[in-house]
């Protein structure tokens, strides 16, 4: 008797968990349709490219967001780090193609630059909160403000942009497919496995979510839980690296306007894939689900002249809401609640 | 006849001139709509680069368009997505903010924002004398921005006025007010203000009201050719005395030489640039547009 | 086995250690050997000093002066767990796991199983799964700990303790929240340990279970040592004398009889919740009345359920005779019913703010005047509080979170108490409290039940059950088994009742 | 030995409490030490209360979002409410003018307005959060972006503007003075003095404090924990009328750009105050010393010429964390941490 209330206690989690983790999926699903009514062309393969080749920016910063928030921790730092990585990235390549001509060797140079800061901007971040013992928000809010105005003080408020010269090498990281999808989606693709993994299936995972979950329980259990957190930040650093490494060819440029409000976006992202904000609880393919979501709701916005303009923001919001609403997946269950 | 589409994207107004721009350009698409049954006009506003980038894509794979009509948030930023529509085989109409490689507009379109800039400054040069003292508020940190501001500077060297400093007020009124206020009270003599936006010039009158500073002959100079301002102008207000133009309707120009690519017999591409005429109580009234909200 | 030389040699040995947080002393130069393959347990009042001495030897706390000696060198201990290394293992008297986690990673936390970096969560899984049937312990490994009861818990950490391979495994009240069969399970593995050369330490306040299990015996008073003696020679009674520094008179306060006339308090009728299925009992003016059963046997769900916490899914509760469904605990307290949850870490205290919030939160509305909260009619209420319930912490001002065990129970008592209940529902109410406080707090309920008030007390604590309740009402399964009185209160009763042995018939 | 390493560590505890306590003030009173040396019109009067008043508007929104981070929640919404509530205020008192004309009665009606949306916005936020069960940070994302589309589609995408007939009657509300001191500033001392109160010496104030802290002991102590966590949220969205009351007549207008990035630094002012954003701990008095902080540094960019314009961003971010760190208050007591 005991074990049969055991058992069907044990499934009645289960499935709940299983809706929860399935929320975020039927949220795009819904999404998708809604699109194709708006207008059938929202499945033509050449939308979908694009709608992939754009969620990965978002996608790819998310998935290092993943792991600060499951950490307990946040970085609002992320859009001005893009960039300002974006801004030197460009400054250097400007100036390595005298030496080193327009060629591979320049655009390595760059890309290797852009890893090299984005871990450098992880580690200061990660610490400042840790060694610093500065609160997270803090910490990133001003990490924020200074990268975003080191880039204009760089472009000396104007744009930065890259040599053409260069541009013709380095184009297809942004422009060119492999196997009929964009490099930009690949890159995302490794990366969200890669994270998946790393969070999933190895101890340090593990120990991102016990610090997340309980600060002290991780130390007590010798987790070396600065070091933990820091690395958390510098894998948001080396994420954000490898997305500003796919941004520049698209644009060719980088701007004080570059990446605005993209800390938003991923943290929207991350948490409308059910990642908990308060940490303890991550989930990869949540966040890459979160980032689908949020550039099919722009997707869709463009496809129809419906709505004013005006009031993207309005259905942007709503859809945001409504979507996390869904993915609770406990509508009507709010009696069984209280256990 | 087979519809021809034609995309226009812009910045998503979040100041007062992009507003203005945005109502020129629904109307101009009622307008058009109107006349050519045939025409269909597609608007979408972006709020930063990479998101006018990726409309700029939805409007080939989704709306297929024939020709498009694009005032760039930035410039090189969105040369290389331009480029693309235009391999898709559109036309391309390219309003106020040129982009960084030449000739990949067939037609273009724009203010002048460096002479706006001159045209400022040689309207301070006439009320002020060497030894004066002016502040600058400028705008967000931009190519436009800094244009505007090389080109007033330019102009002002060797007058002898001395520009005290200049600080970022964003094209925002609170912004102007902050930063005037801080003047203000750091300066104890300023004889002029270029706001270099009406947004701007709107705070920056409401802090010199505050502090009493409005009297003894100071005066500001903003610009854009916002509806209130240049009432007030009409009406002999003496604080802010002139105006300088950068219009909103260069959207509605642009539309309307584009549709005209498709309906006109004679060539329409080429280059039109619009003055950055100085306004006074004298020609005042034909810049005025009551209905728009700019 | 290992004997005359395990026996001897000490693994881990305290030599004089002092321990004092800021300006508060709490050890005074106690001294203690640990020997391979005993179990050796440390007993001692309420903030005697017997976790910090614990946290101490096994350096999750640096002592202000003194030695630690392991196999008998001077040793200083990694800091936060790090003495696991060593084989020195400590389960902390607060549970310490991470909640949103489950069963199996917070076993293996902090020394995973890989393979080529790769976590190997089958071996994890299968080895957890057999330390879980070893304990007998009938939950997934892939179960969340929030999800699990505050027994349950409590066995997961034994587990995680257990598989560590230690050398020195010290357990801080680990049985405070098991029933006597599960602490049966929990000893079996205990002597499997022993055999093996391990060394046992453990703190409880249970001293028949001392008794039973262990081989020498050590005593704190007021962070004094006062003595190592050998199990067999002590009874008890004289531990129970060496840890107040007095003889104690009867444990449990001489029966009042309930007046059989005395009006209904509380009925309940048929009451189906989760976990709960057809409950009904009554509850009378001025009655003690006991809960006991097995651990999730459904007597906290029933309360949880009466008390607004859960919702009801069917069947009736009258309060003073009248229908009542108290829609929220706040509903239940302003009508004079109270419940104390036996989860006080997470259920009962803030554990990072001091004691006075925390003893006026449940009855704040009372401390209202003039829509402020009149902090002098507080620190009465506190003053009231520490005398009645012996509260002892050194340092007024200490976050509860700091405070002992036993001294944090008391002020949950103290808590709940502060409303003047009419009806009071204690959760396991001498939870980690030591042999003194436990008279005490009995006579106490005695005390209140005496002026009237109606007093339900859950518990899985036979004797306490049996020596203070009137009635004792028995459940399994979320059902009652049967309702006791008189002589029928006994051991071998209420065990059968609750193995489902026996059933009464519904009247 | 022992006793004198005791006492000594037990002064440092209470001693760093102190700090921890006097930490904001101590990092505003370095700042208008700064600002003096740069320009010693930063002490005139006129500056001072520039400053004041300009820290009323994020002042007054801080003291809401002391109760609602207290409480374990967040709110990004108030910058975006504000402008909502600015121009729908506009538009009322704009359309009453003809019938009441333009005197106190429209005034007044424009205020009751705004104090009635405030609390419903409020409202909304909070029964998102709790009876919807979303996570505070989406709800308050969605509602932000949906605020800030409701305005820039009321002004159409352009500025309102407060009739002129009604300025004169309304402008004294931030423009004049009594007893010195600027309306504005009394407003904020006043919300400042009720939020102290409210915080510190009511039943409520508690509830905030231990909903924040453990939200099952919280439920356990027959604290109504939804009814209180939306309260924190109608609180936050009075806060936010109030701040608006006083915004309006500044500038007679309201635009998109109104009020953008407001949310950020009533954050930053209340974390910069002490308060932890985890939620369990919050001070008033620290989160006003926040506000004046974050409006003094932009006070004394804009005193100096010395650094680029366009590394001001990198000024505030740096003063910001030196700020927080400064009031950490246990620089170098890192070693007597592990007790
Ligand atoms: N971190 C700390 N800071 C300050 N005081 C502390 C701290 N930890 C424990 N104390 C104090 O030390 C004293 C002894 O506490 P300890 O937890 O060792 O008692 P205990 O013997 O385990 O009691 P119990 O049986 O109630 O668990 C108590 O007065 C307690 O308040
Ligand atoms: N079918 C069920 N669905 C949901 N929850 C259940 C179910 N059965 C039992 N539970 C939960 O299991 C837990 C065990 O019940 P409860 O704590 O009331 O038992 P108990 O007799 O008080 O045990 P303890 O000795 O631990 O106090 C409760 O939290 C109860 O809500
Ligand atoms: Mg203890
Ligand atoms: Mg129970």
């Amino acid at each position: 008797m005991t074990v049969l209330a055991n058992s069907s206690l044990g499934k009645g989690k289960r499935m709940s968990f299983d809706i929860k983790t399935a929320g975020p999926a039927i949220a795009l699903i819904l999404l998708c349709i809604i699109g194709f009514l708006l207008n059938p062309a929202f499945l033509s393969e050449g939308n979908l490219t694009n709608l992939l080749t754009r969620s990965a920016f978002i996608g790819i910063i998310a998935v290092g967001a993943t792991f600060v928030i499951t950490a307990g921790g946040i970085d609002l730092s992320v859009g001005s780090m893009a960039a300002a990585i974006a801004g030197v990235m460009i400054i250097i390549m400007n100036s390595a193609v005298e030496t080193l001509g327009p060629g591979l060797a320049t655009v390595l140079l760059g890309c290797g630059c852009s890893i090299v800061l984005g871990i450098g901007a992880g580690w200061i971040n990660g610490m400042l909160t840790t060694k610093g013992k500065i609160e997270a928000f803090i910490v990133t809010l001003g990490t924020m403000g200074i990268y975003r105005s080191l880039v204009t003080y760089f472009a000396d408020g104007g744009t930065l942009s890259l040599d053409f010269a260069i541009r013709g090498t380095y184009r297809p990281v942004y422009y060119g497919s492999f196997l009929g999808l964009p490099i930009p989606v690949w890159v995302f693709i490794v990366v969200a496995v890669l994270g998946w993994f790393l969070l999933n299936r190895t101890a340090f995972g593990r120990y991102c979510t016990a610090i997340g979950s309980n600060e002290a329980v991780a130390k007590y259990s010798a987790i070396k839980v600065d070091r933990v957190k820091t690395m958390t930040y510098v894998i948001q650093g080396l994420c954000v690296s490898l997305a500003t490494i796919i941004y520049v060819p698209r644009l060719g440029s980088a701007s004080s306007s570059t990446g605005v409000l993209w800390e938003l976006e991923a943290i929207a992202a991350v948490i409308i894939g059910g990642t908990v904000l308060k940490g303890g609880y991550g989930r990869i393919g949540g966040t890459i689900l979160g980032a689908l979501i949020l550039t099919t709701i722009g997707n869709i916005l463009n496809f129809t002249d419906l709505i004013s303009n005006y009031l993207n923001g309005t259905m942007q919001g709503l859809i945001i809401i409504i979507a996390v609403w869904l993915q609770r997946g406990d509508w009507g269950k709010a009696k069984a609640k209280t256990n | 006849a087979e519809n021809i589409k034609i995309g226009v994207s812009y910045p998503t107004p979040t100041h007062a001139w992009a507003a203005g721009m945005n109502w020129h350009a629904e109307q101009a698409e009622k307008r058009l709509e109107a006349l050519y049954p045939d025409v269909d006009l597609i608007l979408v506003n972006s709020p930063d680069p990479s998101a006018q980038a990726s409309a700029l894509e939805d409007l080939v794979s989704v709306h297929k368009i024939d020709a498009l009509v694009v005032l760039p948030f930035e410039s090189e930023p969105l040369t290389d997505p331009v480029l693309n529509v235009k391999n898709s085989g559109a036309r391309i109409t390219v309003v106020d903010r040129g982009l960084s490689q030449p000739g990949i507009e067939d037609i273009y379109v724009a203010g002048n924002n460096p002479e706006m800039g001159r045209v400022s400054a040689v309207y301070m040069k006439t009320r002020l004398e060497s030894g004066d003292n002016i502040v600058i508020l400028r705008g967000i940190p931009t190519l436009i921005d800094n244009e505007r501001f090389d080109a007033f500077m330019a102009e002002m060297e060797g007058s002898g006025v001395n520009v005290l400093d200049h600080k970022h007020a964003n094209w925002n009124r609170d912004d102007g007010f902050e930063v005037m206020q801080d003047f203000l009270s750091r300066f104890p003599d300023i004889d002029a203000v270029w706001a270099q936006d009406d947004d701007i010039a709107i705070g920056v009158v409401a802090a010199l009201k505050q502090a009493g500073r409005d009297g003894d002959g100071m005066f500001v100079v903003g610009g854009a050719g916002m509806k209130e301002t240049i009432k007030s102008i009409m009406d002999g207000e003496t604080l802010v005395p002139v105006d300088v133009l950068y219009p909103p309707s260069m959207i509605a120009t642009a539309m309307d030489v584009t549709v005209a690519s498709f309906k006109s017999n004679g060539p329409v591409a080429g280059r039109y640039i619009l003055g950055a005429t100085l306004i006074t109580p004298e020609n005042a009234a034909s810049f005025y547009f009551p209905d728009s909200p700019f | 086995m290992l004997d005359g030389q395990s026996s001897t040699t000490l693994v881990l040995e305290a030599d004089r250690i002092s321990k004092s947080f800021g300006a508060v002393p709490v050890l005074f130069s106690v001294s203690m050997g640990i020997r391979a393959g005993e179990v050796h347990a440390l007993i001692g009042e309420n903030g005697a000093g017997k976790s910090t001495l614990m946290k101490v030897l096994s350096g999750f706390h640096t002592p202000t002066s003194g030695r630690i000696l392991f196999d008998g060198e001077e040793t200083v201990l990694p800091p936060d767990g790090g003495a696991e290394r060593l084989g020195i293992v400590l389960i902390h008297q607060e549970l310490n796991l991470a909640e949103q986690m489950t069963v199996e990673e917070n076993i293996y936390l902090g020394r995973e199983l890989t393979r080529n970096g790769v976590l190997d969560r089958e071996t994890m899984r299968n080895k957890v799964r057999g330390y879980l049937d070893e304990i007998g312990l009938d939950i997934s490994t892939s179960a969340r700990i929030a999800d699990l009861s505050i027994a349950e818990k409590q066995m997961v950490e034994i587990v995680k303790a257990i598989s560590r391979n230690a050398r020195v495994l010290i357990m801080d009240e680990p049985t405070a929240v098991l029933t006597e069969a599960e602490t049966a399970l929990f000893f079996r593995q205990v002597e499997k340990l022993k055999k093996t050369g391990v060394a046992v330490v453990f703190v409880s306040h249970k001293l028949s279970e001392v008794k039973l299990i262990a081989d020498r015996i050590t005593i704190l008073r007021d962070g004094q040592w006062i003595g190592t003696k050998d199990a067999d020679a002590l009874s008890p009674d004289a531990m129970a004398q060496m840890m107040v520094g007095r003889e104690l008179s009867d444990l449990y306060p001489p029966m009042h009889e309930v007046d059989v006339d005395a009006e209904l308090v509380l009925e309940v009728r048929n009451l189906y919740s989760s976990g709960v299925s057809d409950v009904s009992f009554d509850l009378r003016k001025g009655e003690i009345l006991g809960f006991s059963g097995l651990i999730g046997a459904g007597r906290t769900a029933v309360f949880e359920a009466v008390c607004g916490l859960a919702p009801i899914e069917s069947g009736q509760v009258f309060f003073e005779g009248r229908e009542t469904r108290f829609a929220s605990v706040a509903a239940a307290r302003d009508a004079g019913v109270a419940y104390l949850t036996k989860d006080r870490k997470a259920k009962g205290l803030l554990l990072d703010k001091q004691m006075r919030p925390n003893l006026t939160l449940f009855a704040l509305p009372k401390f209202v005047r003039r829509f402020g909260i009149d902090t002098k009619a507080e620190d009465k209420a506190m003053a009231r509080a520490i005398r009645r319930f012996d509260i002892r912490a050194r340092d007024p001002k200490i976050n509860v979170g700091d405070m002992s065990g036993g001294n944090q129970q008391k002020l949950l008592l103290a808590k709940i108490i502060e409303t003047d209940p009419q009806v009071v529902i204690i959760d396991e109410p001498t939870r980690g409290i030591d042999v003194g406080t436990k008279q005490q707090v009995y006579h106490f309920i005695a005390a209140l039940a005496a002026e009237g008030v109606s007093v339900v007390v859950i518990s899985s604590e036979m004797p306490e059950v049996i020596g203070i309740s009137h009635r004792v009402v028995v459940m399994r399964d979320g059902q009652v088994m049967g309702v006791l009185t008189g002589d029928d209160i006994n051991e071998n009763e209420i065990v059968r009742y609750a193995a489902g042995l026996k059933r009464e018939g519904r009247g």
